[in-house]
């Protein structure tokens, strides 16, 4: 019989979210982003849980998790790094914005650094166009980023 | 219903209004090729992503062409088939497959009979215009089934029958866009899943993605050691499904030549396990009759009692319902019975050691490969059953030992362990175990004899059966599923308290082990599935003995070995326990 | 109370929130109070402006100033200055890009002189965490109306009279729509919001949903009357976290106020609205992949028929809109149908709410009349290309939509002509380019998107959509042959003609339209193995001139892969088969002598 | 907050908000309305600029005159303060000069109702206030 674990609190808080949702599969998309929002990403046991919760099966929970772009089964970095790559970033250079932090970091789109300070990854327009390129770190929006100004944002956090 | 007019390839079509175009232009005879729509008449199973898009037509007046499968005729609708811009679509639609696809078919499990290839066949690639990064993935091999999903295609049969057929959701489709595919959750290895080994997911598989584990090098090392007694038990399913494979009509029996066939292979005797389904009727009928009289007295005890001769049921419910496992009988399969008492009485009637003596199943099944491994099923680590093949693999081992089937000649099997009845045979169709059961139960129980053995109202292909068979003023309620999502409905009906039933039978493949996942292909033509069950109740009416406690064999058996049914060696050898193999929450 | 002389208006649009617009409104509050002003002037954040590009904004009002850029350190100076002295704060107002004159109030700004907003009426208007004032603004009449003084009928009568078609993309008759979904026998219907704004580009709906929650909370309901469903579901992007806040605050406010929940305006009419998040996917947007996703599964489509209007969420009879769709709603009621279908062109009646950005001056939100040129949109509202430059195209409808390019200038803006033109409409992305801009890499940005973006069910989307994009990667790789151009070509018109869903369908749009009009670009690109807009780095050689070449060796010495050749005072020489055109040689050297070609 | 249960109950809440509202709906189009721009500099402000600007404010409310008042700059009449630019729809701007509350008044009766003029024009030639010089 193989084992899941979870740290007791963090059960309990997954249960109520399932339930405050009634156990409904209908909501699953809704309870990922809640469990998502306690853990910070969503580990395999997460997914087991409100497979059973829910009533359905783990493998459709993750066929749900993996389609998502939204939700990771990665923890992300303590300054989780976002490039927007809409249209009007792209036009204005983000592609560059993002060698520029993959040359500094050592790592690729989706990745963490090894001492789990940074992550980085690439989202579809924050719409915040007239700023283009935009990089958020966390909650935080920088505009107009050019590839110089990586290493400055970057010291901010180091 | 309300009929429609329409014209297909420049020909007045009259059809009703909701057909699909795929169905109309069949009615006139128009194949239109499709690859991932899958339908299953006779067992109402469809699968309908319209996904593959292969089958696409046009349609005047509509903007792009339309997926035939998924698209309803409409009155004074005009469809082409095959114009230039139909046939360059398709084409190119097959060569984007191809394009993500190996192209190592003459390796592949599935060369000659992978629809795909077909396909490509008949639409004549000759050339593969658009090239390009092809998805990888890692194989997964279970004890028995090989997941080479580079081969996926992403019809999505697969995941329907896991999921809305057998409701076992052990697969769904995984990721996004061109990584794509389908597979267990967080594409683990099946054998970390709920996968009850069924097979269905093989059985419909169009291309190599999923096929068995093949254990034909196996028996061929067995065979040719010279250390072995090599002994062979064959299915009732399999002599119904065999001569497909060598071209021969769906239904037809073949018991003779398969016997013929297996000795020329070299087993050293050639048994059935018909004489071990007898076997499993008096353990199971015993048990059956036993739980049913205690009742009777107004004891507690768990009914309806269900059977347990399949070995993916089995999984499924030491998966899914693992509260309920003190429920099934817990006699051992066929199979196993058959093991247990080849390496013990057979073993020693014969005077060979235990470890010399192999024994090779041929089964309609692939969750025999997995049932054979248990551990339970062993002694000292040695396998009761040592090998399990399916009927293709069978097929594949006299096809390249130069037997040319077709000419053999009719043989008989060896005994002791190769006499059966018909009801032994009827074991491989839907509502065969209870309709054995009962003929051997109604005269265990009322001590009259049985003058029609048939009983009709146990036969069919729906899905969930129920009778009442009078023994003799009691009153004795059957039901019967097959497919195990109807087996999931009569189980929670168990749980929830609504059952009524005294006794249940349960196949995990739809219409029994005629359709399990080891039988030849029926690449969607589910007539082949009724063929095989009108042969297996043919094989039944044929047999001269059709009660298994009539069986001399098996009565001879009980004399010299076993004692009586669910005797203390009986229940050492022929019973077993089930596991509870859901996941267990700790906390930390 | 509430007799303010002056209203200062704060955008809190995500562009403006990014750019500190919330410390800057405190700010502000803080210094009207420390000035006693408090009741005088009265603060308010609201929705977006549009003019994202010059943001955070502050707009005065009544005189229209328009402030640009404003930091929050900026707010005591507004207040002392323009509040108190009445002067305004030259340094602040918008400088127009050519004539690098000041502009006075908004209503001087070329920006907004084109503008016609309908759906955008109330953004950057009103507070739109405030439901009196979208009162006050005619807001929940055309709710009464409908319940109190028109039938059902009567109410689709007029959405269909009044023109107005479905603004998320396809363009359909939302009246007919309506009828459908009221035409469909079922107990249970549902009315749904398409707020899956996925096109990586356009930000309307959020803007509007920020802006102005509650018109399309009263559509809603409208809608809902019309086809006989009480209840609404809001399908929203998780990635928009303010819209969502503001949406739940215009829920709350509503039923408070009983513009929801049960018996609205007396009428018996029961309606209410719950939230469903979207987790990242584009092809959610697709209506039939939205209801499945709301229902908990993988948002992949399904064949349509049947269309939602007749089996939908749980199969029962769904009506989809579109955000912007549904925001044109109440006006359209309010002041007829005759009205709405006097804007526009013959086919596309009302306004249309446009993303532009890009390399142009004005970026932001925009709203004009169908039929509209690019031409008035580029040159006199965006006020031209950024930086002087020459204009080259215009992307519409994301990536289901094409590039436009100077010929098409003059055209109208309306769904059919957008198509005839081998574009569309899309949800309103309008992106422009410059010489800068390579149209192959263009058009591999926008599959690269696609192939992101695919669900992976059916062949075309999944694997052809792959196979363009490495076709076209081949080609700025300087891999390219003449036959991968007619490859490019036939694929795309093969996937076109058999995806699924609208995502395949129009995927490869951007791919056909530069092949159309820029086909000199790829033929240079395959043949020539030349980028004219120097993009394609592997299609660059870097070359020494000789002239200009004094023989330093800071260029050799430098390269990192020694691809450099030549002695001390001697002109040097970059063998191009070992050179991987990093750079490094132009910068470093002094004379000008390292060339791009 | 009241539970509004009627197309009536709904236009007279939004009769009572209107007010509130009124300042902004009438810059969306000052072209079509009396603007009155008062000079409310350092110099105006001591001369009761402010008072002018309320009395305008409150008065055109009463007398029903859709009219915008806004604060402008010194017009560089500080002679002659408060001084205030009153443009009616379709006319030329004209500047008054020493308006206080009873000016005011007579502006708004003589010269805004009927189109009389009132003493204490200031004769100015100039194209607008608004437009900076400085910047020219």
């Amino acid at each position: 019989m193989a084992t899941i674990t979870l740290p007791a609190s963090k059960l309990d808080q997954l249960k109520d979210v399932c339930k405050s949702f009634n156990n409904d599969k209908k909501e699953l998309i809704n309870v990922l982003h809640k469990a998502q929002g306690i853990f910070g990403y969503l580990p395999a046991e997460v997914q087991e849980i409100i497979a059973r919760e829910l009533n359905i099966s783990v493998a459709h929970v993750y066929g749900v998790v993996s389609f998502y772009s939204f939700f990771t089964m990665l923890p992300k970095g303590e300054h989780p790094i976002s490039i927007c790559l809409g249209t009007a970033c792209y036009v204005r250079g983000a592609e560059k914005v993002i060698d520029e932090f993959k040359k500094h970091l050592q790592i690729k789109v989706g990745e963490t650094t090894a001492d789990g300070k940074f992550s980085l990854s690439c989202l579809r327009c924050v719409g915040a166009c007239g700023l283009a390129p935009v990089v958020l770190v966390g909650e935080k929006v920088y505009g107009r980023v050019a590839p110089d100004g990586v290493k400055k944002i970057l010291e901010e956090y180091t | 219903m309300e009929t429609i007019k329409l014209k297909i390839d420049g020909k007045d079509v009259t059809t009703t209004k909701g057909t699909t175009i795929l169905k109309a232009a069949k009615e006139f005879g128009i194949q239109i090729p499709t690859l991932c729509y899958l339908h299953l008449e006779d067992l109402n199973i469809e699968n309908k992503p319209a996904g593959c898009r292969v089958c696409v037509v046009e349609v005047e007046g509509r903007r792009n062409l339309a997926p035939a499968c998924a698209t309803e005729c409409t009155d004074g609708m005009v469809i082409n088939t095959h114009n230039i811009r139909v046939l360059n679509a398709r084409k190119t639609v097959l060569e984007l497959i191809l394009s993500d696809h190996p192209t190592d078919c003459l390796v592949c499990a599935k060369n000659g009979i992978c629809e795909l290839q077909t396909m490509a066949q008949e639409m004549g690639i000759r050339e593969l215009h658009y090239q390009g990064e092809q998805s990888h993935y890692r194989e997964d091999t279970s004890p028995a089934i090989i997941r080479d999903v580079d081969k996926c295609i992403m019809c999505r049969r697969c995941e329907m029958m896991c999921n809305e057929v057998q409701t076992v959701g052990a697969l769904s489709a995984v990721n996004r866009g061109f990584m794509s595919v389908v597979a267990p959750a967080f594409e683990m290895n099946l054998d970390h899943s709920v996968c009850t080994y069924c097979g269905q997911c093989v059985a419909v598989c169009p291309t190599g993605a999923l096929t068995e584990v093949d254990h034909t090098n196996n028996v061929i090392r067995a065979l040719a050691d010279p250390t072995k007694t090599v002994i062979v038990q064959t299915a009732p399913a399999v002599r119904a499904a065999l001569g497909e494979e060598f071209g021969l009509p769906a239904g037809t029996l073949v018991t003779g030549k398969l016997t013929a066939a297996l000795r020329r292979l070299g087993f050293n005797y050639v048994f059935d396990t018909d004489f071990a389904a007898d076997l499993t009727i008096m353990e199971e009928g015993t048990e059956l009759l036993n739980r049913l009289n205690r009742h009777l007295k107004g004891e507690k005890v768990a009914l309806p009692i269900l059977t347990s001769c399949c070995p993916a049921w089995v999984n499924f419910f030491e998966h899914q319902f693992p509260d309920m496992r003190d429920i099934p009988s817990t006699a051992r399969s066929p199979q196993q019975m058959f093991g247990a008492i080849a390496k013990t009485y057979f073993a020693d009637k014969i005077q060979v050691k235990r470890e010399n003596l192999v024994v090779v199943s041929v089964m309609p099944c692939l969750a025999k490969k997995y049932e054979c491994q248990r551990e339970e099923f062993a002694t000292d680590g040695n396998p009761d059953v040592d090998f399990s093949i399916s009927t293709r693999e069978l097929a594949h081992l006299i096809k390249q030992s130069n037997i040319d089937f077709m000419s053999l000649p009719d043989e008989d099997f060896d005994n002791p362990l190769g006499e059966s009845t018909g009801a032994g045979v009827i074991f491989g169709t839907t509502g065969g175990v209870i309709e054995a059961a009962v003929r051997t139960a109604y005269e265990v129980q009322t001590g009259k004899k049985l003058e029609n053995v048939d009983f009709k109202e146990l036969r069919g292909m729906e899905y969930i059966r129920e009778a009442t068979i009078d023994f003799d003023g009691l009153p004795i309620r059957i039901g019967i599923a097959h497919g195990l999502g109807n087996a999931r409905e009569l189980l929670q009906d168990i749980k929830d308290g609504k059952s009524h039933f005294h006794a249940i039978e349960i196949m995990a493949c739809p219409g029994g082990c005629i359709g399990g996942g080891g039988q030849p292909l029926h690449h969607g033509d589910s007539s082949i599935i009724k063929a095989r069950q009108k042969a297996i109740y043919e094989e039944d009416r044929n047999k001269a003995i059709r009660k298994s406690h009539e069986n001399p064999y098996i009565i001879e058996l009980y004399e010299k070995f076993l004692g009586k049914p669910m005797s203390d060696k009986a229940h050492h050898l022929l019973h077993t326990h089930y596991f509870d193999k859901s996941k267990e929450i700790t906390v930390e | 109370m509430g007799k303010y002389n002056m209203h200062v208006l704060v955008c809190g649009g995500t562009g403006c929130h990014a750019s500190e617009s919330e410390t800057l409104l405190q700010n502000l509050k803080t210094e009207v109070l420390e000035h006693g002003l408090e009741n005088e002037v009265q603060v308010i954040v609201t929705g977006c402006f549009g003019f994202c590009e010059k943001g955070p904004i502050v707009k005065i009002m009544p005189d229209n100033t328009f402030y640009t850029e404003v930091t929050p350190d900026d707010a005591r100076v507004i207040v002392e200055e323009h509040l108190i002295k009445g002067r305004k704060v030259n340094r602040l107002l918008y400088t127009h890009p050519e004539t690098k004159e000041t502009v006075a109030d908004s209503k001087h700004m070329d920006f907004y002189k084109k503008q016609l907003r309908i759906a955008l009426r109330n953004c950057g208007f009103i507070d739109p965490e405030n439901i009196e004032e979208y009162i006050a603004r005619d807001g929940y009449e055309a709710l009464a109306r409908s319940l109190n003084e028109l039938t059902p009928e009567q109410v689709i009568e007029i959405i269909k009279k009044s023109g107005l078609r479905g603004r998320g993309g396809g363009g359909f008759p939302t009246g007919l729509k309506w009828e459908i979904t009221r035409k469909s026998v079922s107990d249970i219907k549902y009315v749904v919001c398409n707020a899956d704004e996925g096109d990586p580009g356009a930000f309307m709906d959020r803007s509007i949903l920020e802006g102005d929650p509650h018109s399309v909370i009263e559509a809603m309901a409208i809608c809902g009357y019309c086809i006989g469903s009480s209840i609404g579901l809001v399908y929203i992007r998780a990635e928009y976290p303010l819209a969502i806040e503001r949406l739940k605050t215009a829920i709350a406010q509503a039923r408070d106020y009983g513009l929801l929940g049960e018996d609205i305006f007396g009428s018996g009419f029961n309606f209410d609205i719950e939230l469903r998040y979207g987790a990242g996917a584009f092809v959610c947007g697709e209506e039939t992949a939205l209801i499945h996703s709301m229902e908990g599964l993988r948002g992949e489509p399904t064949v349509k028929p049947p269309f939602p209007s007749v089996s939908g969420y749980f199969g029962q009879p769904t009506n989809v809109n579109n955000v912007e769709t549904l925001a044109n709603v109440p006006p359209i009621i309010n002041q007829g149908p005759e009205w709405f279908s006097t804007i526009g062109n013959e086919k596309s009646k009302g306004t249309k709410v446009f993303a532009l950005a890009g390399k142009i001056n004005n970026v932001g939100l925009i709203e004009v009349p169908m039929g509209t040129t690019l031409r008035e949109v580029i040159y006199e509202i965006g006020e031209g290309i950024k930086d002087g430059k020459k204009f080259k195209a215009v992307q519409t409808g994301g990536p289901s939509g094409g590039c436009l390019t100077e010929k098409h200038l003059d055209t109208p803006i309306d769904y059919e002509n957008l198509i005839a033109s081998g574009s569309m409409m899309g949800s309103g992305g309008m992106i422009v380019m410059d010489e800068d801009d390579c149209m192959v890499s263009v058009a591999k940005f926008y599959l690269e998107f696609t192939v992101e973006e695919s669900c992976g069910k059916c062949t075309p989307c999944r694997v052809g959509n792959k196979r363009l994009h490495e076709i076209l990667d081949k080609i700025t790789q300087g891999n390219g042959t003449r036959e991968d151009l007619d490859r490019l070509r036939n694929l795309s018109h093969v996937i076109k003609d058999t995806a699924l869903c609208g995502l395949g369908q129009t995927s490869p749009n951007p791919v056909l339209s530069t092949l159309d009009n820029f086909w000199d670009e790829f033929v240079e690109h395959v043949v020539d193995k030349k980028c004219r807009s120097g993009q394609c780095k592997a299609l660059l050689q870097y070359v020494i001139v000789p002239e200009n070449c004094v023989g330093c060796t800071a260029c050799a010495r430098n390269c990192p892969v020694n691809a450099i050749s030549g002695e001390r005072k001697e002109i040097h020489l970059i063998d191009q088969s070992i050179c991987i055109k990093c750079g490094v040689c132009m910068e470093k050297c002094k004379f000008n002598a390292v060339l791009v070609k | 907050m009241s539970h509004v249960k009627s197309l009536a109950d709904l236009r007279k809440l939004k009769e009572d908000l209107q007010g509130k509202m009124s300042l902004r709906e009438k810059s969306n189009h000052p072209e079509s309305m009396v603007q009155v721009k008062v000079a409310m500099a350092t110099c105006g402000i001591a001369s009761g600029a402010k008072q002018v600007m309320e009395f305008f404010i409150n008065e055109f409310d009463k007398r029903n005159i859709q009219a915008v008042v806004t604060q402008t700059g010194c017009m560089g009449y500080c002679y002659a303060e408060p001084t205030i630019e009153v443009t009616v729809p379709g006319q030329e701007p004209i500047v008054f000069g020493y308006v206080d509350t009873k000016k005011a008044d007579e502006i708004i009766e003589k010269y805004i109702k009927n189109g009389e003029l009132v003493e204490g024009i200031i004769p100015v030639k100039y194209q607008s206030i608004e437009i900076n010089k400085e910047n020219k």
